[in-house]
């Protein structure tokens, strides 16, 4: 146990997981000899070696097909894409290929494999560096989608991930990769896959939020002493719609807050999901706080990301409906 | 040294039989959709011979990413044809359950991939699993069997520069029948498919794949390199669609045929040519092999037919490794 | 004015609109001499010849890549994708290029072209020839994405997505091209784009669906006798949210139908505005039918595709909640 | 007859001038990282010759798609300082309204396209624009560069497939500086850049890219069989990156640096010695350039800087030909 940031715990998960199964290989840009642009696979190639944690050509169709062809042949690939805005090259092969090979032969071949990517922005990344992507993968039946937002969940979810069997995009918030540190064990330990946490609970209003955005709810939520149940959702695909339910039945109240923009960002399933099951326990509308259906600007990104008082004057405005 | 010297009498005449099997069952299944018994087809009918002679050479434990005409290379590499026909009908026997268009086969016992639509998509994954070869050191090498067509996809690219930077074992197999549907190859691309290689570092090289022996030679040649780890390797078998794109398309608009079945440029009908020639077999022999295929291919449709579709439950397994309350429920709400 | 089928009245959208404008310019796969695989543009390279009517080499990226293209620089292409299933190796320029070139140039270039492809099941297609995959494209700012229901529609909306200097994903549903004939202006029209059309008007229940479902949803409330407010959306980015929150707060009860699959289908969309805006007035949980989250199977096809009598039984228990 | 002959003193001057300019920017970019004045930056330092040849040749009406790296081009190319510097500070007068990162240019009126971050992607669209320029008949060609990384790219093999089925006047200018981001050359691709052409019909040429003769040489040579409307060309330039991949990027753990910045590799440096040699410049007048580029630079950057920052509101404009109530609707509840 020790205190750790998210890179620092993610890389311990791929060392030990590593150290434990020699089917586990990681390819990727930049994530050998340069241990990868955020540093997440720092030191695996000098003790792994070369082929085991690969440098590869900039195609990430290539990384993605690679490693699907790899998983169906007994290997476990980890592969990293650079920035998730860059994973759209690959994106026939995650939904034509990566998502329904296990169907379409009648589970003769599985793809364990999982994609992990930095996502979100807050880094001055403008278009193409900030990118919050999880719809388009929660969309995609086959897959799972996972999200963690701290180093101890990222751990847990990784090692999780790679043992679940299935193929996974496993999206990292950047923005939290440095910036939180808490204690990690050093060993090897597993996060339920599908499982939300209840990170505080209240009475007056459920915040449903994920990833890199749950450091700013509970911000507001303990700034302003808001008696308020905060789901981190963890799993995106499959939610945890128990854990979902159980809250707003309780709380009759409702608010969902992602960075992604907001026309089908994944507040629009879960606004759905309540409405289709539990409208009756509703006592105000189901408000989203979302990034802006526009592209992620350069300059004033600050206005891009949902910020306290976009998320205070949503949770005041279904409070005093 | 005959380029034969390594196949026997009796290999040629299978390789023989073997084709014509496939060409009859090709046609047999074609009359079966316009009977409305199968669904769809996309014919193999003039490639049989480049494919009868890879699956000759292709050794067990070469792990075949086939596309979707590759009939006769499933016959010829031993797969029962009522495995076949049953993903043909997507009746409850097939291992696929139902799930995919006829053509579209997997058939992992028998080191066969999955075929998907999308043109080109197993290419990369063929990369994948040649790199599982060598990184686990494991014997064989990987075949990928894709149209002159594929040779524009990103795949195609993808796959042939990583095979090349990693230095697998690998052969890309192009069978190049002229067509991708109504676009003639020297509208798809102003390379050389054999050529194409050089871009990659990779090895090519163009053979008749009408050819038995041609296929032959080339073939053993390429799996020679590249069983020896000198790399990967490009074969442009030069071919020829006789049929329509599938059973969904007409031709008339786009082509005045060149070869037509059974015709002196028929690939099988110049193999026939050549067995005649050398004596190894005779017009009865022949009048034999086809009868008995025809008999065969009618009793195994008429035989699978009879067999039921997969329950309607079972299209919501198999998305994952344990189901998810979402494909639990739908099914339960759906069924 | 005469009866035409959806492949004719779209096939003399684009005879007459390239007979007035030179710039107008159409790419893809088998769509020269062959006419396309389902025929929409039977004739047109006879017409008007090989150089503005494409026949591409096989690949999609570099038909929308070229489009794209054409469109900064003057042109107005009409690319045709084969099936919507294979749009997915041109992800990448749809998402990060087509649809933010205008915003990261500060307009300084517009991208005015249109995507045409076939989408949906009921063909025998299986995984690869039926896909609805308009949540993709919808959660995608920066585009327009349509969808007709009928000839007319068809047409007319083709027609205004041409003119709208936009780039347009026209998904056409593949089961429609020839199953309806009706009368059809020969000459050019357009609907406006972002209006849906109120196609019956009630008071029990608002109906909402488009694209392929739309006849479907007419034959079941018509057969019942159902005092419904049927909505053909015809635009999918941007919807009309006026018409859907006028008709919600007139009939308190809602449905939303379509084919995609329901995890964020746009039907989460539609649920969420409607939740987010007009909650007050909801005598019912908002209920989707649509397709399930599975590859679309080649057997059994017709249990993926909502049917009269699921389509029924949802109308039913909101009604009679 | 000298390969320059065809360029005056002045030219020569001029070329040299702005690789310094470009240098000196450059330079004065990176120290404004580390200030926290400007954002971020990709250094173009080693690749002024070739950009500087290409900027020389190309003509007004020519298109050109560059890449983020292309700093001396766009100066060459007589695109205003200030309307760089804006953009690379993302102020109120940026033409992009700020919305980009730096290096992200799109100079519409000086016929510069759009620069987008995913490597590879504005090839296709150069194909486009290249279709545009032979269907309406017009003058020029279409110029794109981009790194070897972009190479392994899908784009890349589409663009190329296209424009040599297309017969499109285009010129594929890779600026190979040896990396990208940390991967060597030779670990991208086992093919030979300039030699990837013969994958789609194309003609290909290797350069010396840090050499100012030889890159106009070649890039002349280039234009004109593409001009004479022979077909597309790929010419592979052989540069350096000198610093680090990007601001953020550090070298340490992948590199020993080679060519370092004004050493007698460095190409600037090789072409004031060719320029010496010939007497077309003095160690005077070398001094006073490279003096007047850094108050040049200095004075500009100085003087942007106190330009504010675009309005906030302006962020959600120009998504659509006319704005949809979705971004009216954030506009007014966001700010
Ligand atoms: C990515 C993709 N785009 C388009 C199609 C539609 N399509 C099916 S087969 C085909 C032509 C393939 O030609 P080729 O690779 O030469 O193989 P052949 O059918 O001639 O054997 C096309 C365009 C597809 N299946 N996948
Ligand atoms: C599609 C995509 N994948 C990954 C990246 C991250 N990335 C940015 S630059 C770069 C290397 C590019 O190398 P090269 O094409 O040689 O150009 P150079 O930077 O050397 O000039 C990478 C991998 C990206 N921008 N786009
Ligand atoms: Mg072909
Ligand atoms: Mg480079």
């Amino acid at each position: 146990m020790s205190s750790k940031t998210m890179v620092q715990s993610m890389n311990e998960a791929l060392y030990s997981m590593m150290a434990e199964d020699d089917d586990i290989i990681l390819l990727g840009e930049d994530i050998g000899r340069d241990g990868g642009v955020f540093r997440v696979t720092d030191g695996l190639q000098a003790k792994y070696g070369e082929n085991r944690v690969i440098d590869t050509p900039l195609n990430e169709l290539g990384i993605v097909g690679m490693a699907i062809g790899m998983a169906m042949y007994g290997l476990k690939p980890i592969a990293e894409i650079q920035f998730q805005d860059f994973i759209f090259p690959a994106f026939d092969q995650i939904v034509n290929q990566m998502a329904k090979i296990r169907y379409r032969t009648g589970n003769q071949f599985q793809v364990p494999m999982v994609i992990r990517t930095p996502y979100g922005g807050g880094v001055k990344g403008g278009l193409y560096h900030s990118q919050s992507g999880e719809s388009y993968f929660v969309h995609t039946a086959g897959l799972r989608v996972v999200t963690p937002s701290n180093p101890y969940d990222a751990k847990g979810l990784l090692v999780s991930s790679v043992r679940s069997g299935d193929p996974v995009i496993f999206l990292e918030p950047k923005r939290l990769y440095r910036s939180i540190k808490m204690e990690v064990p050093d060993s090897l330990y597993q996060i339920e896959l599908g499982k939300a946490r209840l990170l505080k609970e209240g009475r007056s209003i459920s915040v449903i939020t994920y990833g890199s955005m749950v450091p700013i709810v509970e911000n507001v939520i303990s700034k302003n002493n808001i008696d308020a149940d905060i789901l981190d959702l963890r799993t995106l695909l499959p939610m945890d719609l128990d854990a979902i339910l159980k809250s707003v039945k309780k709380t009759g109240r409702v608010i969902i807050v992602h960075e992604a923009p907001r026309t089908l960002g994944l507040g629009a399933e879960i606004s759905a999901l309540i409405s289709e099951r539990a409208i009756e326990y509703l006592l105000s509308p189901i408000m989203r706080v979302t990034g802006p259906d526009i592209p992620f600007p350069y300059v004033n990104e600050e206005i891009y990301i949902p910020d306290e008082k976009r998320i205070l004057a949503a949770i005041n405005s279904v409070i005093n409906y | 040294m005959s380029p034969l010297s390594n196949i026997s009498n009796d290999q040629l005449i299978e390789a023989y039989r073997n084709a014509v099997r496939s060409r009859t069952l090709d046609i047999k299944i074609v009359n079966s959709q316009r009977q409305g018994i199968i669904g769809f087809h996309v014919p193999s009918a003039g490639q049989e011979i480049i494919q009868v002679a890879l699956g000759m050479l292709a050794r067990r434990e070469d792990i075949i990413f086939g596309y979707y005409r590759d009939l006769a290379l499933l016959i010829q590499r031993g797969i029962p044809l009522d495995k076949i026909i049953d993903q043909l009908l997507g009746n409850k026997e097939d291992m696929q359950k139902g799930r995919q268009m006829p053509d579209h086969f997997s058939f992992k016992d028998y080191n066969f991939s999955s075929i998907q639509s999308p043109v080109g998509a197993h290419l990369p994954l063929a990369v994948g699993a040649a790199y599982m070869l060598k990184y686990k050191g494991r014997e064989g090498i990987v075949i990928a069997n894709f149209g002159d067509g594929a040779t524009s996809t990103s795949d195609f690219h993808a796959a042939m520069n990583f095979a090349g930077v990693f230095n697998l074992k690998i052969l890309f197999l192009c069978e190049n029948n002229g067509w991708a549907i109504s676009l003639p190859t020297e509208k798809q691309t102003k390379g050389e498919i054999y050529r194409k290689g050089e871009a990659y570092g990779i090895m090519g090289k163009r053979i008749d794949g009408n050819d038995l022996l041609s296929s032959i030679n080339g073939i053993t040649e390429a799996m020679n390199y590249i069983r020896d780890g000198k790399g990967p390797y490009i074969l442009e078998a030069v071919t020829y669609r006789i049929g329509p794109h599938s059973t969904s398309d007409d031709t008339k608009k786009y082509r005045v045929d060149e070869i037509t079945d059974g015709s002196e440029k028929d690939p099988i009908r110049r193999l026939e040519n050549l067995l005649l020639s050398m004596g190894i077999l005779d017009e009865g022999k022949i009048s034999q092999i086809k009868a008995d295929a025809k008999r065969e291919m009618d009793e195994i449709v008429e035989e699978r037919r009879k067999i039921g579709f997969p329950d309607r439950s079972t299209m919501f397994d198999d998305l994952y490794a344990e189901t998810l309350w979402i494909q639990d429920e739908e099914r339960r709400d759906m069924l």
